[in-house]
């Protein structure tokens, strides 16, 4: 298993029967993947439609139904389609019940850092900002670490997307909780110790007595 | 609604140095044959005021390869590369815009609002210059109305009275900006006689629509 | 033909072709009697319709189409529904082309009151504060003198709509026109002179050479 | 959606000294099997905030009689002269609200927003007691935003997800009020199948909703 289907199969068991979902372009998105069809799920894209299905057959792609990434989408018996005021009235309204989004850096204060790196990429927030502070909970799917570089650092060196902690760190290597008292590391990846994830984390981590091997979807 | 247009003479109504609202999202629920119009017209100078600049050859993006942007007010640049590079050469100022304090700012000035108070972009950089305002001790930004000289809108159906409806995910910006633009232009898939839309169908009442495109091939 | 005709027929003469256009419940809901269907205007009813039509033959009614006194109404051909927030948007975003309201009184700075009256008749505002705020044209239609007072005063007694000075005040006796000079004299009805419309008024006017007689629709 | 419940017990939910958001406008698109069911229940001392209090014996005009509110926070009482009496009694409290102020406190409400920065009511009664907040030199009334324990709304057709839709001018207030009640319950005149409301004529979206009222005669 590589680690960006690890860190989708673990974020999948976050998701409640009944739950509407928000996932991010890429990494997050292949959440639904994991997420059984039993729980009665909703995904939202935020271009404006609740009830977002698998990519249909080619041939039966239509223009007018896509996700946040412009790739073709269908929609699952019971969908609603809204306008961008409507889909973000529900995002910052605490409607959301959950929002998975990539990051660039998580600090000790469980701020997340995913719009832009300044001088290099400046891609723009499209909807992250309001995601991040509207969600009733934010959950941050992402690698531990890019080019040998720790991403769960002590304070993010890149411009915040939100002053809102996130309530989820999910990693290739842990489960990470931010909270008042810092960094709890909740969880370990599949045949990795704590020793190793300390190793690979710049920012001080919070270690319970116990830290269980992750379960996944 | 005063009538139907061919494309070529709704671009002539847009001069250089106009602000422009544009729908869609990714070049979704864009009105391409109002775009492709303007880029052969070629007005200079345009504030394009939209959620994203598409991508090189799509929408927005076709009037950015063109030249004829220099400002953008819009929440994702992410996909074209060129309006990246343009921002960095100097040749296309952006202000960057969570998505949803845009499409608000833009409905506030559609309906006459004084501004937006959002939770969106405190302590961030998206904060910087901007007024803080304190409803019951919890603080919000204050984000301005936009508003602009036109607004281009892709739509599905449209009547002769301009109502218009739209289909999925080709809503987004379109029912929104058809408030805030000074002359509003739609783009309909299809035009059907007047009563066929029916009341509870219309997401744009005519009475915002100054000018529809005509089908295409007429 | 009676005072209240005499107004909604002056009032009509002020709509213009593919109008929007709202009338207020009681005398500026006749106006629609005196407007020819071929101008194409769209009447806006508050609660929620664009293209108000006729009240509909009994036995035909729709409990869902009302206008905002609650009374059935008909669609015209390529008429809308819109909620609430869409309603004010309009009116508020001055997409409304007219708005024709009733009035207790009119002062010599064009301000209307016309929702409450201290102690008395506390209705509420309703619509009326956002219509005379945001319509891009405010027309106020009512009698020219209640119980033997004038209506038309130096300067409002009860509670005002709103800061903006209205656009035109029609009424049994005249047509004013309310501008930073104060109250201009327009037009005379049929067989009043201007020392009629004097005596009856406690503002004072401003009359111009000529104040020809009102053309009625 | 947690499930369809009768009237009876959906009104079991509503507690003494509750608020609900009522929708309707003079008693179009109010949720009379729901008003019903709470009239028979009679919890006390409820705060109605919606467009009107309708008129004795329909809608909202039923809980004014049988002396269930404590206050209102609406646009209009005019048609109601048992509202305006308990007022002057002082048995009601009544919080006047220009209308379309009314509507946009709802929606900053549910959407999240600190507040409504308006122009309607500056001079006025209306602004007594409120921030006047200047956005380019231009006055504006800072109203702030609405929510509610309970949304009660009336609705035309509705699916086994809650997706609602709404006719005519009975949309009014409803498909605000859906976003702004911490537990929505809606009543709709039908009930059909998922996916026989097609996803571009879903006004509220069911995710919004908690519970349906079954159908009358079940």
């Amino acid at each position: 298993m590589d680690a960006k289907e690890l860190i989708a199969r673990r974020v999948a068991r976050e998701i409640r029967t009944g739950m509407l979902v928000n996932l991010g372009i890429g990494l997050p998105s292949l959440v639904a993947n994991y997420v059984p069809a039993t729980l009665g799920v909703f995904f939202q894209a935020e271009n404006g439609v609740i009830g977002l299905g698998m990519r249909p057959p080619e041939g039966m792609e239509d223009p007018h139904l896509t996700d946040a990434g412009g790739g073709f989408v269908s929609a699952v018996p019971g969908a609603a389609s809204i306008d961008s005021a409507m889909s973000f009235g529900l995002i910052r309204g605490g409607h959301l019940d959950m929002t998975v989004l990539g990051g660039l850096q998580v600090d000790e204060a469980g701020h997340l850092a995913n719009w832009k790196v300044p001088g290099k990429m400046v891609p723009g927030m499209g909807g992250a900002m309001d995601l991040v502070t509207g969600a009733a909970r934010v959950i941050v799917a992402m690698q531990h670490a890019a080019r040998g570089q720790s991403k769960i650092v002590p304070r993010c060196s890149l411009p915040l997307t939100a002053r809102r902690r996130v309530d989820l760190v999910v990693t290739d290597l842990a489960v990470i909780e931010p909270g008042e008292g810092g960094l709890v590391l909740r969880e370990r990846a599949p045949g990795v110790t704590v020793d190793d994830i300390r190793a690979a984390t710049e920012a001080a981590l919070v270690v319970p007595d116990a830290v269980p091997e992750m379960e996944l979807a | 609604m005063k009538g139907v247009l061919r494309p070529e003479a709704a671009a002539e109504l847009i001069p250089d140095g106009a602000s422009l609202m544009i729908g869609g999202f990714m070049a979704v629920g864009t009105p391409e044959r109002m775009i492709d119009a303007l880029v052969a017209r070629a007005p200079r100078g345009l504030t394009i005021i939209a959620n994203d600049t598409a991508m090189p050859g799509k929408g927005i993006g076709k009037l950015v390869s063109a030249g004829l942007v220099a400002r953008v007010v819009t929440s994702h640049i992410g996909l074209n590369p060129e309006t990246q590079a343009k921002m960095i050469a100097g040749e296309i100022a952006v202000e960057l815009v969570p998505q949803g304090t845009l499409v608000e700012r833009i409905r506030a000035g559609g309906m006459g609002l004084g501004g937006v108070l959002t939770p969106t972009g405190l302590s961030t950089e998206v904060e910087e210059g901007k007024q803080v305002v304190e409803v019951d001790g919890k603080p919000f930004l204050l984000e301005k109305p936009l508003t602009a000289d036109f607004a281009l809108l892709a739509a599905w159906q449209a009547d002769y009275v301009g109502n218009l409806s739209y289909l999925l995910t080709a809503h987004n910006f379109n029912p929104v900006m058809a408030l805030a633009g000074r002359t509003v232009i739609a783009e309909p898939e299809a035009i059907v006689p007047v009563g066929v839309i029916a009341p509870d169908a219309v997401k744009t009442p005519g009475v915002l629509v100054d000018h529809l495109l005509i089908r295409a091939g007429c």
